[in-house]
């Protein structure tokens, strides 16, 4: 089997550069490629345009990356977590296209299963449809959307082997599996990778195919945005 | 006397029937699952990849890898399953999802309901809400009748963007119940001691009342 | 958990009508409800329109409802293994759309995911894009298809829960996880039927929500079509 | 002297270069696997659902719940992944496989390619074809140059319904390899001992022959 591991964040981001379009998994921080986004930092690389759907709070996830004005413009669904980011948009500093949450989720699997475009009702008669063909299926209204597509796209799984098959743990899933196939050179980090053979081939949520590059991640805080507990 | 947030749970619970997919909204939506009845069975959905979602954990099974849309920690339960954000619209937008329960800013006579943005104020953005009211067939609002200030919510038309249109069929608010017909709110049910007046004075948008109007029970 | 568990084939059908259109999942004879077709002979329903990849070998899967012409229409992709297919077809008893192999699981995909419409380059230019829309995206053409549904779905999986959530093993799950959500009735057979929370809900192929119906398989004979080995 | 099938297939497996993922349709194709060259490793992807297609299982090992798109049972590899079909023709359609090897029964000067219907002969359907000839980066075709009645299959326009068009890159026959560049095919290589009028004759659609043509290596 092809093999795709890369030994470090480092080797994995190889060839970022500025003015790329990124897609970064994760749902709130959780499912985010925590080791991916420390190398962007640290590169500093910008005018960046990243795709992912939500923005991270202001001091984790993209909203480090936020505070350091590496991004141009955020394609997302939900940005509610993140005083910086509205800072920013409110300034004029941030470009923001804000996309329901399926849509994007839709435009990205279609992106990666070579689909340029879709219908979908989400948004007709709201400021989304606003220059957007609309057309009837059966009565109803819909949108036509088109694919995304991503320069790199940074996914994080659970568990991932030498091949590059992925499988998520919980809802950690989210947009991973979809930005996966949509990215022209997919960075998965993992955290624990294991040879070609390991994990069963029926439970496979990606496929190896759609990913170019692998490496366990060095750490991973795995913050919680809410937590809600109850009494046993 | 207007229903307090836990009333106004508690009376949408008994629109959950047996064997329904639910979604629940973040905010008194949330709350809906602590008042479905003994033996009525529901499943609900968290739209970021979750079938089945059970109650907050206990401190001990607290896993950052396992939260509803709303990003609180939970649980899952036999039966559960668990997918891709794309699937979980699919279930959305193919109409899998029996019943949508979610909060409004606005809500306009037509139906069409404004919840996502304030222009110039609040820009969050509309996360799953505009592929839920352009899906469901079936959905329930949970809201306040009135603002602040006192101004109604229930409109002719609504002032902010809007997140879809023709989409609410039901509304409860702290004053009342209600259909939307298209035509206007229909009064369901009023408060406990609210009169119809009281509530024709709280809705902008035209209120249909005809006959007799129970008062809610809850 | 809602509990989706009927008794048999005989239950789980209840509702099947003449004029029906259904589909059937499995490619080849792989992954076929072998006993949901075993009812639809013994209930003897017809004028039905049935979409399935392909139609069966002539003395097994849907090959027998053809012998016993109870198939109006057949919508597959492709009908190469089936002598008394191509002699109806060939003469006029039997309707036939033939589907490009990947426009068809996408349609079924569609018709379950709420996506009336999509656009895919397969067909542009042939026979297949007579009579539909086109258009170029980014310099290529493509053909704007249409969503499938069904009046009942006919699935098969390896292991299903009481909830109604399926586990397919290796290339049975084929066309099988598409049509259970494209089914207005999506009737499940499975090897082997457990209660709900025996299933890791990390590892479900289709989420219980699109089943409607779910039963034990009272036997799978599982033909092979073309059985190759090695000498070891 | 003309190739025979093993040579096409040897002959083209040249062509696959390290790390691609392959998909081989039935008939030439298919051998093309066994001659893959050591130290080249590529991913065998089939389309009913399978990336890392293995060997033919020894006996014991058989499994009717595990075939490729030939309906032949197969074996997985260490490293393997089973899916959906609508994740493997997603995989196909948006590009990710590298390399599509298949038959065909007539192939055009501008890259068309027929290889799915006889009109009135025979209805089999074009199965994935459609999707892999109009999704392909990079495609070979494996056939015999001539019908058994000695006409082209080689043409100035296929006269059988079409599978794609614009699609052919490149073809390995009996008598040649060529690149289809869309005003011919161009001769790049002649079976040993075949001679390029000979070529020329079994070819009605243009020839574009510059230079020395040498013999294929096989």
């Amino acid at each position: 089997m092809i093999n795709k591991t890369v030994k470090n964040a480092q080797e994995a981001l190889q060839g970022v550069q500025d003015g790329m379009t990124f897609m970064l998994g994760g749902f709130g921080l959780c499912g985010i490629p925590e080791n991916a986004i420390k190398e962007l930092l640290r590169l500093g690389v910008k005018d960046l345009t990243c795709i992912s759907n939500n923005a991270g709070v202001d001091d984790y996830g993209i909203g480090l990356l936020l505070q350091k004005r590496q991004v141009k413009k955020m394609i997302a669904s939900y940005v509610g977590e993140n005083a910086e980011f509205e800072r920013q948009l409110l300034s004029g500093e941030l470009d923001v296209e804000l996309i329901p949450q399926g849509t994007l989720a839709e435009r990205i699997r279609a992106g990666g299963a070579g689909i340029p475009a879709f219908f979908t009702p989400a948004g007709y008669g709201t400021e989304v449809g606003e220059g957007k063909e609309s057309r009837e299926f059966n009565g109803k209204m819909y949108l036509m959307e088109q694919w995304l597509k991503a320069d790199f796209s940074f996914v994080k799984a659970w568990k991932g082997d030498t091949a590059g098959n992925l499988i998520y743990k919980g809802t950690a899933r989210n947009f991973n599996p979809m930005m996966a196939a949509a990215g022209k050179i997919t960075v998965a980090e993992v955290e624990e990778l294991v040879p070609a053979g390991e994990l069963d081939p029926n439970m496979i949520h990606t496929p190896g195919i759609y990913v170019q590059r692998i490496f366990q991640g060095e750490k991973y805080e795995k913050r919680i945005e809410q937590r809600t507990v109850r009494t046993a | 006397m207007a229903l307090d947030k836990n009333q106004i749970a508690k009376r949408i619970a008994k629109e959950v029937k047996n064997g329904m997919y639910v979604n629940l909204g973040i905010g008194i939506p949330t709350l809906v699952a602590n008042y479905i009845p003994e033996g009525v069975e529901v499943v609900l959905q968290s739209e970021n990849g979750l079938l089945g979602m059970g109650p907050f954990p206990t401190e001990d099974k607290v896993d950052a890898d396992l939260i509803n849309a709303g990003k609180q920690t939970i649980t899952t339960l036999p039966g559960s399953s668990i997918f891709s954000s794309a699937e979980s619209f699919g279930m959305i937008r193919g109409e899998h999802v029996d019943l949508t329960i979610l909060g409004a800013m606005e809500v306009s006579e037509q139906g069409d309901i404004a919840n996502w943005k304030i222009p110039g104020k609040m820009v969050k953005g509309m996360g799953g809400a505009m592929d839920l009211v352009a899906s469901a067939k079936n959905i329930i609002v949970a809201m306040q009748h009135t603002a602040r200030d006192g101004s109604s919510k229930l409109l002719k038309e609504c002032t902010l963007p809007i997140t879809g249109i023709k989409c609410i069929k039901k509304m409860v608010t702290d004053l009342a119940v209600l259909e939307v017909t298209g035509e206007g709110f229909r009064l369901l049910e009023r408060a406990p001691g609210v009169t119809v007046e009281e509530i024709q004075k709280a809705t902008e948008g035209r209120l249909i009342v005809e006959g007799d109007i129970p008062e809610v029970q809850v």
